[in-house]
């Protein structure tokens, strides 16, 4: 159970490294927190005894992937508007 | 099988109607009849009912639908002339004359599923543009968004009301799509499902006979406006109805009244207002004009197509149907192919 | 048993899925392939007994990836792939981290000994986790709700044109009103300027 | 869990049977030719592929939903211990909306919910 | 008190319940729109969805120049299976439903939350142009009514204190919900006329886009499509039927009895609604469900959770 956690974990952070555009990065950040979500409600399955608490764990992951989304999507919008870029090379000048 | 083949044939038959020259709206009163049933998209049909005259860019059209049309499907050519020249597609299609083709429509759909024949296609077998064996993967494509991938270009981003440059999509859509009148093409660009550009043109119709009772006025000429209206807000129930009065000769006025009360109650008239604002008066305006079924109200100046045209910019494209379709004169020629 | 064999069904299509996300051209398919690999982790959790969490992460995932796919669609290139292509960077180093965290991760799960207190059968954990949020955790809770309003506005702020503080003529066409009123509106297929330079941008990775 | 099998059975069942209605009898026949494979425009011709980077006129409306439909999270286990827990929960949860309903007027007033 | 069908009796009779349902929903929309259009379809009424049917399946399915067809394919799958898991959290009797799922009313809203996808899928499938129209602008639609149908569910769950349909049922032993939060049920009826594309929110297959993402869809895999549209509605109408309207509840006749009787009920008033009003505008009913129905999903929760403290 934990292994596939991992594999999922690791697919995500190649996704989210190799990826380009910001978009297919989001989706690579997705898919890591898919894994901890499994690892975590895993961990509450088998190791909590049934607290709550771990259900409340993985509730809380869920929130930070839609907050994550909803923002990371929203600066794509952003970036996009100010200057026709989706990747993530076209924004190295911000490091400027 | 045959249970099927019995089963199809005495369905309502799904028929697709293409108004060409000397139709006017009459083809609009066939759904009067329940045996049949209009479909809007040749690919839902299993007869095409191509109704008047087709010569050139019309005829043309028409063959690009009559390619569209299931390969088991059946054509028949409603004219009142038919020896007029005719385009491939009406080559091999069942000819009547009369006054109501329902019932050869109806022996068109028996043909049609109980003994498939495929139809030949009458365009060219090939691509948009050939595109096989060329390009980097042999799609046709180039790099990323270049070539003619698959046989046709891909949409380029172009700038926007909203400042996000996205994709554009050019096309020509018409004549024969539901609210449009006779021999009206729009040329459109869509961003997004809202027109950034449009321009009605207005294919010629071609001279000569038209159909018996192709030309109606006063308030049969306003139902049958309203019926095809109605088809275009979803009501079909209530076009059905309107199609009947019409073809009952509209007579009946306490019936007219009844349809154009419960078409108030359908909200159609709230789901028009503010659109296609033309001097002041918007959709709605012109549809309760038609509603009073006043032969006097009925009349009004034909609007020139590009002043239709620029009004289509920056609306959702059923809005700018709509638009399209609440500026159509009930007579031969739509308002827009009357353009200068 | 039974059990055992869903969950590696499970696990496996959840992997592979997720896998595949990164390896097909059309973004569509790319945002419902991660939505597959969800799913499938959703039915795990379902499997190990998270009656609630299960299903709502399946429900969860489902309208996000909705509208994950409608962004995708708007800011790939070529979100069809019509034209095959390949846009990674590093690859080498992405392949070597995400290997190295798999390994991390199994070796953690294979060596680490983790309490062995299972999820006692017949407990009613939607009402659990219902009596959490209303008793020790109200906070958490709140805190969520206040995090998904900063949310809601941010994202409104960064993303909509807020018209509200410009002039309603931007709503009147389509295009924006142009400097030359003949070149203002771009023939089919043409490129624009600016526009043009960031496709040269994305061109080079094609 | 042992009621959800009956229910995931009777999805991939439906599922199974509808997709070999929807694939099995085309899966012989050739290709139709390319006039007829044409988009249906009413005899009208696009210029391009319709598929495209498709500018969806309600993104920013997206957003807020995402946000905002996390808060169903939380709602289904609040709905199960709301007799239990009475006035707190109401006033709980009342909180929590209210809260939410702030980002909608906010979206709102900003144009957000309209085509952009 | 979780009952459910053997896991191979299952599709069975969810694919049952559907294949009349669907049936039943064809029939009572021609028979409304008969009445409406005065022009009655006559004694071939009942017959009339097979004949057409019989058309479709006459009929060779059409291709697109370059469609995804893997997606193509999928799509109607899948909103086909969707009404079917759907309908299996229906309770139909005190002692029977197809899966009496703990989590019901979470296992519906994931089911309409898969909705907006398969249509977006129908949609985008084809690579044509109307359909890719239609196809957006229902999602715009499917956003904006997903959270009525949550508020609408949440508050049946309330009083039941559980997410389980038969509890909620149970629940209304003294008082159906339609009296007890009299916003629930017009509010679910926007969402089943949205999840089925149906009537004045048929946004997806309207006729103003040629039949939308079906535009291009002829022979089985349209009829397919179609009738996975109908066993929605029909879907939608029982599950209506349980939550706001007794469920089983009723009087002399057996609990199936009555739960078929208001089934059938819905399924005329949403048919009815059908035809009787216009599409909306996708834009305006965004705008709309948000600033309107929306509070009234709140005023619905507020009632039911005010009507429940003890």
């Amino acid at each position: 159970m934990l292994t596939v956690a991992a594999a999922l974990f690791g697919l995500g952070l190649w996704g989210a490294l190799g990826q380009q555009s910001i978009v297919m990065l989001l989706m690579g950040i997705e898919l890591m927190v898919n894994g901890i979500m499994l690892a975590g409600a895993g961990l509450w399955a088998y190791a909590a005894g049934g607290d709550p608490k771990g259900q409340l764990l993985v509730v809380i992951a869920m929130a930070v992937m839609a907050v994550e989304m909803a923002v990371g999507l929203a600066v794509v919008v952003a970036v996009y508007r100010v200057r026709q870029v989706d990747m993530t090379e076209g924004l190295d000048s911000l490091a400027r | 099988m045959t249970v099927l083949r019995r089963l199809a044939q005495d369905a309502p038959a799904p028929v697709f109607v293409a108004r060409g020259g000397g139709a006017g709206l009459l083809p609009v009163e066939l759904q009067a009849d329940p045996r049949l049933r209009m479909v809007g998209s040749a690919r839902h049909a299993t007869v095409l009912l191509a109704a008047g005259r087709f010569a050139g860019a019309m005829g043309d059209a028409l063959d690009r639908v009559h390619d569209q049309l299931p390969s088991t499907g059946a054509v028949v050519w409603w004219t009142a002339d038919p020896d007029a020249a005719r385009p491939p597609s009406l080559a091999e299609a069942t000819v009547f004359g009369g006054p109501d083709p329902v019932e050869a429509v109806l022996a068109a759909h028996r043909r049609a599923v109980s003994q498939p024949g495929a139809r030949r296609a009458v365009l060219a077998d090939e691509p948009p543009h050939p595109f096989e064996g060329r390009g980097d993967h042999g799609q046709g494509g180039e790099g990323m968004m270049g070539g003619v991938p698959f046989g046709r270009a891909m949409a380029m981003t172009a700038d926007d009301r909203d400042g996000l440059a996205l994709d554009q999509l050019p096309l020509q859509l018409g004549p024969f799509l539901l609210g449009l009148p006779n021999g009206v093409r729009v040329s459109a660009v869509l961003q997004g499902g809202v027109v950034q550009e449009a321009e009605l043109e207005g294919l010629d119709l071609g001279e000569g006979r038209a159909l018996a009772g192709a030309d109606a006025t006063g308030a049969r000429a306003d139902l049958r406006w309203l019926a095809e209206a109605l088809r275009l807000g979803g009501l079909d129930a209530l076009a059905r109805r309107a199609a009947r009065l019409a073809r009952a000769g509209a007579t009946d006025a306490a019936a007219c009244a009844r349809v154009a009360k419960l078409v108030r109650r359908s909200g159609l008239p709230a789901a028009w207002s503010k659109v296609g604002v033309v001097e002041g008066e918007d959709a709605r305006s012109r549809l309760e004009r038609r509603l009073r079924f006043d032969p006097r109200a009925g009349g009004r100046r034909p609007l020139p197509a590009d002043r239709i045209g620029r009004a289509l910019a920056g609306q959702d494209w059923s809005d700018a149907l709509v638009t399209i379709w609440s500026f159509a004169s009930v007579g031969e020629r739509a308002p827009a192919a009357a353009a200068p | 048993m039974t059990v055992d064999l869903a969950f590696w069904v499970f696990g496996l299509g959840a992997v592979t899925t997720g896998w595949r996300v990164f390896r097909t051209a059309s973004m569509v398919r790319a945002t419902f392939l991660l939505l597959a690999s969800f799913l499938n982790v959703g039915a795990i959790i379902l499997l190990l007994g998270g009656a609630y969490l299960g299903v709502a992460l399946l429900f969860m995932m489902t309208v996000e990836m909705a509208v994950m796919a409608i962004f995708m669609v708007a800011f790939m290139m070529n979100p069809a792939g019509l034209n095959p292509m390949t846009m990674v960077h590093q690859p080498r180093l992405a392949a070597a981290a995400g290997w190295v965290a798999f390994v991390a991760g199994a070796v953690m799960a294979g060596r680490g000994n983790f309490p062995e207190r299972p999820l006692p059968g017949g407990r009613p954990v939607i009402a659990d986790l219902g009596a959490e949020l209303m008793g020790r955790s109200m906070l958490i809770f709140e805190t969520a709700g206040v995090a998904l309003v900063a949310t809601m506005i941010g994202a409104v702020v960064l993303s909509s044109r807020r018209s509200r503080f410009g002039d309603e003529a931007g709503d009147e066409g389509s295009l924006p009103p142009a400097l030359d009123p003949d070149t203002g509106s771009y023939p089919p297929g043409v490129i624009p300027e600016g526009v043009g330079s960031g496709h040269d941008h994305h061109g080079g990775h094609g | 869990m042992r009621a959800l099998a009956p229910a995931l059975a009777a999805f991939a069942g439906v599922f199974a049977v509808a997709l070999a209605a929807t694939v099995w009898p085309g899966a012989k026949a050739p290709l139709p030719p390319w006039p007829a494979r044409a988009p249906w425009l009413g005899g009208g011709t696009p210029e391009t592929h319709a598929w495209s980077r498709f500018h969806a006129r309600y993104y920013p409306l997206t957003l807020v939903f995402v946000a905002f439909e996390m808060e169903m999270m939380f709602m289904y286990p609040w709905a199960v211990v709301y007799v239990r827990e009475g006035v707190t929960a109401l006033a709980d949860m009342g909180v929590f909306l209210a809260l939410l309903s702030l980002g909608v007027l906010y979206a709102w007033r900003e144009r957000a919910l309209r085509w952009q | 008190m979780s009952n459910h069908a053997d896991i191979w009796a299952a599709p069975l009779l969810a694919a049952g319940i559907l294949a009349v349902g669907a049936y039943t929903v064809a029939v009572i929309h021609l028979a409304v729109g008969g009445w409406l259009a005065q022009a009655r379809p006559g004694v071939g009424l009942l017959l009339q969805p097979a004949r057409s049917a019989a058309v479709l399946m006459a009929q060779p399915a059409t291709a697109t120049e370059r469609p995804d067809r893997a997606m193509a394919a999928l799509s109607p799958a899948l909103y086909a299976a969707l009404a079917a898991v759907a309908v299996t959290v229906v309770p139909w009797s005190r002692s029977f439903s197809i899966a009496d799922v703990e989590t019901g009313i979470v296992l519906w809203g994931t089911a309409e939350a898969l909705v907006i996808v398969a249509m977006f899928l129908h949609g985008w499938s084809s690579n044509s142009h109307q359909p890719l129209l239609a196809a957006y602008r229902f999602v715009a639609a499917g956003v904006s009514y997903l959270l009525l149908s949550m508020f609408v569910l949440i508050a049946a769950a309330i009083p039941a204190e559980s997410l389980q349909l038969s509890r909620i049922v149970e629940s209304q032993a003294g008082l159906w919900n339609v009296v007890r939060q009299p916003l629930g049920l017009p509010l679910f009826v926007v969402v089943a006329l949205g999840s089925a594309t149906w009537g004045p929110l048929d946004l997806a297959d309207g006729s103003d886009v040629s039949g939308g993402t079906a535009a291009e869809a002829s022979g089985i895999p349209g009829l397919v499509w179609m009738w996975a549209r109908a066993a929605m509605l029909a879907a939608f109408a029982a599950m209506s039927a349980a939550v706001f309207l007794g469920g089983w509840h009723g009087p002399v006749l057996p609990g199936p009895a009555w739960m078929a009787v208001k089934t059938v009920a819905m399924i005329t008033v949403l048919s009815a609604a059908g035809h009787l009003l216009a599409r909306v505008p996708a834009e305006r009913f965004v705008t709309w469900a948000w600033v309107v129905l929306l509070p009234l999903g709140f005023a619905d929760l507020a009632i039911a959770g005010l009507g429940s403290l003890r």
